[in-house]
């Protein structure tokens, strides 16, 4: 019996539950309700959007490994998330040669050329939306009406526009909450706001659904629920301060936490740990970061949305913080910094 | 009766791993068995090796002294036993290194009487007396590390001990040993604290305990006399509470200087075991001859504490215990910091705390390793507050001098709590060990060029 | 020049080679560069003012003469003199038979990218805006830049309603800019998809802009002479 | 001539149309200072330092040379007399701060020959800017170019110690995190009209 | 075409030729020193932005490396960078009157950037690194080859960029009507990643000929 041969391994022996892979698995299905109501919205269009954003994250991320010599890192599920999360900003007539485009990029030049993942600097996902947005303004700014009649029967011919050529829309184009509010000044009712019978992107119909997958994260310990909450805390002041001070003005802050972005942005792409600071203290400045420039950008900016270009500085500020905030190393005074 | 003195205050950081030590914590300290024959290396605590002084055949008494120090760091070793030296050869030890040892074959009908030594009277000895028999029970620290106990109370003339600190929290998974000397050696352990703070000078001694052990601290509350300036503080539960630093902090609420040794913030720590330990030997003047372990863990079948002699060989101490058939792992010491045991043969000694037995389905060390994600998840857990997710990745582009020179990596006592927590299973405590080693051996490289 | 040089340079030992090299050095540089704008001066200026003159001719369809006036520190409209530099110029064109046909005024505002400057025709008979051109833009070219060739954007402003009230102090209606295919009167700005901002920028820019000037104008219309 | 308000001067040159960022100027420094966070701070101190004399010192030039009606001297003087503040400045922060001097030492003689100050200058008269204006312009080129270059030496900083593809390795990456700012910065437009 | 370039082989004996080839290749400002990257990525939204900015640089690299050089025995060290500076500027300001002469249009596209080559570090490190040491003759090839380098470079990236961007090349369309453009290519963020592509290339061009 003891002349069996031990196996060694260094301490310590025991480890916490929650693995890497399991983490980024849950991510998935904390989406798939939000995106199924997305479907359920916009209809084919949106299964299309959402299905060549996951196949062209998924096949990038498989080629360019391949080329590099790299061990193949599609099972790790965070392709699949990143384009997910892709195909949730985008608007449901997007082209789906522009789609598989935003794909590409995200994962090419948003994680890739960092090292794969864990080394990028900014969300992937927001880098392929970022491109796209600033290659096809166009495109990406034109809205499809919800619930439309035949929007399971019919197809916009601008989603099977042919590669590299400009599409052409047949569909109304509508306008979001944030651009009625920005350009005509006209609030959208609370609940339609929280449940998705308005235009906008895939993932900025369902506010409360995506929430509940965020919560369900943050309860699983899975997302850091501080982030969300910093952030949503810092619009709920600012934009709250505004609106006692000016009603007319500056909408009330339910509008603006159930309104574009910030939900989907709050709980699944601020949380997203690799362009996040490390310590606490930074997570908090980060997320307040992030709140303060939605709300900022969103009412004095030229664009309606802010979510993810704050997220995206976010990311650009976080090795910054983890400096700034770094805490002090037990046992050694204040001042040695290194 | 005084109330017990319950204290909020914790270090920061630091991580929750579950327990498990209710399988054995209620189990008493029972005798082991003597073994055929101990084997006994002479590198058993940290400092120079002792030096043998008896010969092959000769025979021995319980108690005996078998080899002397080598110096200011370093003891005796006493015969755990009464019986005949076999041979005198090298043996292995944990670390995989090859030490000179003793085999020590035992009378097996011998009353196991132990040899009378010189005592050492509590009211007339002098400090240096204490220490100087401190040093002659070949006492080193039971609480893990082996450290000679009589260099660690010996306070520079610069430096005054305002407290000494007794180190119950016992905070490693599966280890009840602290807990089980607690409650049934106490008086040894009173008799050890008086010892101590006459040998330091310490004007009060606080024992810490941690709150999963609620029935020690109340027992150690009722036996301590109403006039001795001896304090029980129960902390919260938290790993690791139990190394010196943190420890200090969640009792004085100050911290180490980094670089620094508990003196410098007028502290002495000292495990409970090993203050038992001199509150059992000094009066009698002998030497150290077993040590309570705790064997546990999912493969063993009796698991308990055990008064167990030192020498006595791993494969035996198993075999009387009983394992599973599909045992992988053999960990001395407890499961975030102990050492896995590559080789049966090599034996108890004084720094073994535990034995700890996992099977095949336990393992963990077999978790496929992920890239960092920038969890965080380490550096919340890291109680020095070192940023590990960066110094796992500078290891890994072996930036060894960056680490010591940006990162602190000298500060890390690699308690495995950044491990631990990570979720994409980096054995970072290993990286820092290793990064450690090198930058340590490059300093002294560059000292000597 | 050669007196900035100097200061430039510490003095040394040798500091009278150094000298003559530098003043050498000056001399002729400033001997190039006089030269090339002797030389270029006149061919610049024409290309300028004809620019100037091109644009002016745009908005204000039908006229054959301009001259420019400036706005003095009383509020009255002067002649500007070649070479002379005012803040706020006003040209006007005249018909050829020397009667004041509009007038051709800047303006200026935050656009997307960068501040927009525009010049555009007023007809203060009709008290409309009749023509609209772009100075300088950095918009988007593909997006903002629509507001400088998009055929039906400038259709807006043919004939723009900026009529002034009864005592000629403030518009009427002021200039504004609706989402694109929502224009219904003659004072909106029907604006550009995709372009939303830009377009509005120029509603601003036009609303601004004629509101301060429009009524100083109009109080002082008789001071725009031929000659 | 130019009414723009004093902040949105300042909006503009830092973070909407920030110099490195949107406008391409100071970029050599922006590839080679950027390195180390520490370097980059005094880098952007020192330039943002420097923007602020040389406006100054623009504005004087610029008035001076309307006045005797020379424009063609305009740009070899901006050149001469940002190149002597350069100058200057090193010599009395040597005089009056060895500290300061060691800290920002070899980084003036870089300034000399950076775009970013010249641009500034010259921009400034383009725009008809007035002291105050040109100095609020000067603060938020500064602060932008500090900005930009703290931003990009965290991300390198994190960036050593990652498996960065060979090819991609150096000016490639930084110039691909340099592209991915200047698409985040314009979050920023129109937040000053 | 950067193969063609490539098999050329450089020719032995005439030196001059060796100081010009080594500016289009070996030591390309843009590609190798990455040198002057300011006008590289702000005028390079269009390809004819690109070539009249680089031959505007070209000619000033030509005629200050030809009065430096020709002054370089008559200017002391002490003042040497001054003087290039002001020779520089000189030219620059001359250049600068020249396009604007040519046409307005032009000049206000390439903007403040033709001032800006004053301070063009390609500029003052040839005249340091080359002309003032060398010869009219040499200085002239390398100037010449520098600026061509330079030139190659600008307009690699300007092609690039006015093709996605905008579907055509030196303003006539190539690409169909309902060719759809990348907008990002002409913002600035476009002219960071072009730059970066045309590195890319380069380095793994670079890396497989080292490997084989
Ligand atoms: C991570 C870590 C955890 C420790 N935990 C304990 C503990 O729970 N109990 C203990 O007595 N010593 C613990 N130690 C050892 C103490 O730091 C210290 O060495 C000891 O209490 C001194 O007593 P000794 O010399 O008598 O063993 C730990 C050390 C480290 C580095
Ligand atoms: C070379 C060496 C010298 C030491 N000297 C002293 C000492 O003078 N005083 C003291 O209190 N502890 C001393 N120590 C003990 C350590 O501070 C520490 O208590 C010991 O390593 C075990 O603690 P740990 O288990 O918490 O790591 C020394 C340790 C070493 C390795
Ligand atoms: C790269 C980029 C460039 C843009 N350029 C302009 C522009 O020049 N002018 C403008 O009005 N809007 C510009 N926009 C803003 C968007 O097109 C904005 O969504 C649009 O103006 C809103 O108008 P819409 O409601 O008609 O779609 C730009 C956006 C991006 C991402
Ligand atoms: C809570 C959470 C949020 C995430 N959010 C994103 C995201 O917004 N964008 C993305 O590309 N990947 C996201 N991921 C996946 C993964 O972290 C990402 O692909 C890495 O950035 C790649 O290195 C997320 C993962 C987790 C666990
Ligand atoms: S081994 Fe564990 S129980 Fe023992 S001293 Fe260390 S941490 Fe405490
Ligand atoms: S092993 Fe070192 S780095 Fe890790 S948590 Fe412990 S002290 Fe910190
Ligand atoms: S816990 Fe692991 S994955 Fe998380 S930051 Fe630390 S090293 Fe990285
Ligand atoms: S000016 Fe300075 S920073 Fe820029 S390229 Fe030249 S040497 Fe480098
Ligand atoms: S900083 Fe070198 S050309 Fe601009």
């Amino acid at each position: 019996m003891l002349n069996k041969t031990l196996h060694i391994s260094t301490s310590p022996h025991i480890v916490k539950g929650n693995s890497t892979q399991v983490i980024m698995k849950n991510v998935v299905y904390a989406l798939i309700p939000a995106a199924l109501f997305s479907v359920f919205t916009f209809g084919l269009s949106a299964l299309l959007v959402l299905g060549t954003a996951v196949a062209s994250c998924l096949i990038t991320e498989y080629a360019l490994c391949k080329v590099s010599g790299r061990k193949v890192t599609t099972s790790d599920y965070s392709a699949v998330i990143t384009g997910l999360l892709l195909g949730m900003t985008l608007p449901p007539a997007f082209p789906l040669w522009m789609v598989a485009c935003g794909g590409f990029i995200a994962i090419g030049l948003g994680k890739f050329v960092f090292g794969g993942l864990g080394y990028n600097v900014f969300n992937p996902a927001l880098v392929g939306r970022a491109v796209l947005q600033a290659a096809f303004p166009v495109a990406i700014t034109t809205w499809t009406d919800a619930l439309s009649a035949d929007r399971f029967t019919s197809i916009p011919s601008s989603v099977l526009a042919l590669p590299f050529m400009e599409p052409v829309y047949d569909i109304t184009s509508g306008a979001t909450p944030l651009s009625a509010f920005k350009f005509d000044h006209h609030i959208t009712p609370s609940f339609d706001l929280a449940f998705g019978m308005i235009g906008g992107s895939l993932g900025e119909t369902s506010s409360f659904l995506i929430l509940a997958g965020g919560v369900y994260l943050m309860i699983r310990k899975m997302a850091n629920w501080k982030i969300t909450v910093s952030i949503l805390t810092s619009v709920i002041v600012l934009s709250g301060a505004l609106h006692l001070f000016n009603a007319e003005l500056y909408p009330s802050p339910l509008f603006m936490l159930f309104s574009g972005g910030l939900m989907l942005g709050a709980c699944f792409m601020a949380t997203d740990m690799v362009g996040s600071p490390l310590t606490t203290k930074g997570i908090i400045v980060y997320g307040a970061f992030i709140g303060i420039l939605v709300v900022v950008i969103r009412i004095w900016g030229g664009l309606p949305e802010g979510v993810m270009y704050a997220i995206l500085l976010g990311n650009a500020l976080s090795p910054q913080l983890d400096q700034w905030l770094k805490p002090r190393v037990y046992g050694t005074s204040k001042k040695k910094k290194s | 009766m005084k109330m017990l003195n319950i204290h909020k205050d914790t270090f920061k950081h630091g991580v929750h791993p579950p327990e498990y030590k209710e399988e054995t914590n209620h189990l008493p300290i029972r005798q082991f068995d003597f073994a055929p024959v101990l084997i006994i290396p002479m590198a058993q605590h940290i400092g120079s090796p002792s030096e043998i002084v008896v010969r092959e055949g000769q025979e021995v008494e319980r108690g005996q002294l078998l080899a002397k120090s080598t110096g200011y760091v370093s003891v005796p070793i006493h015969a755990p036993a009464a019986g005949i030296i076999r041979k005198i050869a090298n043996v292995p030890t944990i670390s995989g290194k090859m030490s000179p040892g003793i085999f020590l074959e035992v009378f097996p009908f011998s009353g196991q009487e132990v040899a009378e030594g010189m005592p050492l009277d509590l009211e007339t000895a002098s400090a240096d007396e204490i220490l100087k028999g401190i040093q002659d029970a070949g006492i080193v620290g039971l609480g893990g590390a082996a450290f000679p106990t009589h260099v660690k109370l010996k306070v520079p003339d610069d430096k005054n001990c305002e407290v000494l600190l007794i180190n119950g929290i016992e905070c490693e998974p599966y280890l009840t040993t602290d807990h089980r000397v607690m409650l049934e050696q106490t008086e040894d352990v009173i008799h050890g604290i008086k010892y101590l703070m006459k040998a330091t000078g310490a004007p009060k001694a606080i024992i810490g305990i941690e709150a999963n052990k609620m029935d020690a601290a109340e027992h150690l509350e009722r036996f301590i006399p109403e006039d001795l300036p001896i304090e029980v503080k129960v902390v919260p539960v938290k790993y690791p509470q139990g190394a010196e630093k943190m420890l200090i902090t969640s009792i004085m609420g100050v911290e180490v200087p980094s670089g620094g040794l508990p003196i410098d913030v007028g502290a002495v720590v000292v495990n409970v075991a090993t203050a038992a330990e001199i509150g059992r030997l000094l009066p009698h003047g002998w030497g150290i001859q077993e040590r309570v372990v705790t064997i546990t863990g999912p493969g063993v079948k009796n698991k308990g504490n055990y008064l167990i002699p030192m020498g006595t060989p791993l494969r035996y101490v198993l075999d009387q215990v009983g394992i599973s058939d599909n045992i992988s792992e053999v960990y001395m010491g407890g499961p975030m910091m102990g050492m896995a045991v590559s080789n049966l043969d090599i034996s108890i000694v004084k720094g073994t705390s535990g034995i700890i037995v996992f099977n095949d389905e336990d393992v963990v060390s077999r978790n496929e390793e992920h890239p960092c994600i920038k969890c965080g998840a380490c550096v919340e857990a890291c109680p020095l507050s070192l940023n590990p997710s960066r110094m796992g990745l500078m290891a890994k582009f072996k930036a060894y001098d960056r680490m010591a020179e940006e990162q602190n990596l000298l500060d890390c006592f690699e308690c495995g709590s950044c491990s631990f927590v990570c979720p994409s299973h980096i054995p970072l405590v290993q990286y820092f060990r290793l990064s450690k080693s090198i930058v340590r051996k490059r300093k002294s490289a560059k000292q000597h060029a | 020049m050669s007196a900035t040089i100097e200061q430039q340079e510490q003095p040394t030992s040798n500091s009278k080679k150094m000298l003559t090299a530098m003043v050498g050095i000056g001399a002729l540089c400033a001997l190039l560069i006089v030269l090339t704008y002797e030389g270029t001066a006149e061919r610049i200026a024409f290309l300028k003012q004809e620019a100037l003159q091109n644009a002016i001719f745009k908005v204000l369809p039908g006229i054959e003469k301009t001259r420019a006036f400036y706005l003095d520190k009383e509020g009255h409209f002067k002649p500007l003199a070649e070479n002379q530099k005012e803040a706020t110029v006003v040209y006007a064109g005249f018909t050829g038979q020397g009667e004041l046909a509009g007038l051709a005024i800047q303006g200026a505002g935050q656009g997307y990218a960068d501040v927009i400057k525009v010049l555009y025709g007023y007809n203060p008979q009709k008290e409309e805006i009749v023509g609209f051109y772009v100075l300088e833009s950095k918009e988007t070219p593909g997006l903002g830049d629509k507001i400088e060739k998009d055929e039906i954007f400038l259709a807006n402003f043919k004939a723009m309603d900026v009529k002034l009230n009864a005592d000629k102090s403030q518009l009427v209606n002021s200039v504004t800019t609706v989402k694109s295919g929502e224009k219904n009167n003659l004072w909106e700005v029907d604006g550009i998809t995709g372009a939303t901002i830009s377009s509005r920028a120029i509603g601003n820019i036009l609303n601004e802009s004629t509101s301060e000037m429009l009524p100083i104008i109009q109080r002082n219309i008789s001071e725009f002479k031929i000659q | 001539m130019n009414n723009e308000p004093l902040w949105g001067i300042f909006l503009n040159a830092c973070l909407i149309n920030n110099f490195v960022l949107a406008y391409f100027l100071g970029i050599c420094p922006f590839l080679g200072v950027s390195g180390k966070v520490d370097t980059a701070t005094k880098m952007g101190g020192a330039v943002t330092f420097v923007m602020l004399i040389s406006a100054v010192c623009g504005y004087g030039i610029h008035s001076l040379l309307v006045m005797i009606d020379a424009p063609f001297l305009q740009l070899i003087s901006y050149i001469v007399v940002i190149a002597s503040t350069v100058q200057l400045v090193e010599m009395i922060i040597k005089k009056m701060s060895p500290s300061l001097f060691q800290a920002l030492g070899i980084f003036l003689p870089l300034i000399t020959t950076n775009c970013a100050i010249l641009g500034l200058v010259l921009f400034q008269t383009n725009k008809g800017y007035d002291l105050l204006q040109s100095v609020f312009y000067a603060l938020g080129a500064g602060a932008g170019f500090t900005i930009a270059l703290l931003l990009m030496a965290g991300l390198r900083e994190q960036m050593e110690f990652a498996e960065v593809p060979n090819v991609v390795k150096g000016t490639v990456l930084t110039l691909l995190i340099g592209g991915i700012l200047s698409l985040t910065f314009m979050g920023f437009s129109g937040l000053n009209g | 075409m950067s193969t063609v370039l490539e098999k050329e082989p450089p020719k032995k004996k005439d030196l001059s030729t060796d100081e010009f080839i080594k500016g289009l290749w070996k030591e390309n400002p843009v590609f190798v020193q990455v040198l002057g990257m300011c006008p590289v990525l702000a005028v390079t939204n269009t390809a004819s932005n690109a070539l009249a900015m680089g031959l505007a640089t070209a000619f000033v690299l030509l005629m200050s490396n030809i009065l430096i050089s020709a002054l370089r025995n008559f200017i002391p060290k002490q003042v040497r960078i001054s003087s290039y500076i002001l020779i520089i500027a000189t030219f620059v300001t001359i250049i600068d009157y020249v396009i604007q002469a040519i046409s307005v249009e032009l000049h206000k596209s390439l903007g403040a950037f033709i001032s800006l080559i004053v301070v063009n570090c390609l500029i003052l490190s040839r005249a340091e690194a080359f002309a003032s040491k060398n010869t009219i003759g040499k200085s002239i090839m390398d100037a010449l080859g520098m600026g061509v380098g330079f030139t190659f470079g600008l307009l690699c990236l300007g092609v690039v960029r006015e093709l996605l961007g905008s579907k055509s090349l030196f303003g006539f369309q190539v690409f169909p009507d309902q060719f759809q453009d990348w907008i990002v290519m002409i913002l600035p963020a476009g002219g960071f990643f072009t730059l970066a592509f045309w590195l890319l290339i380069f380095n793994i061009f670079k890396s497989k000929k080292t490997t084989s």
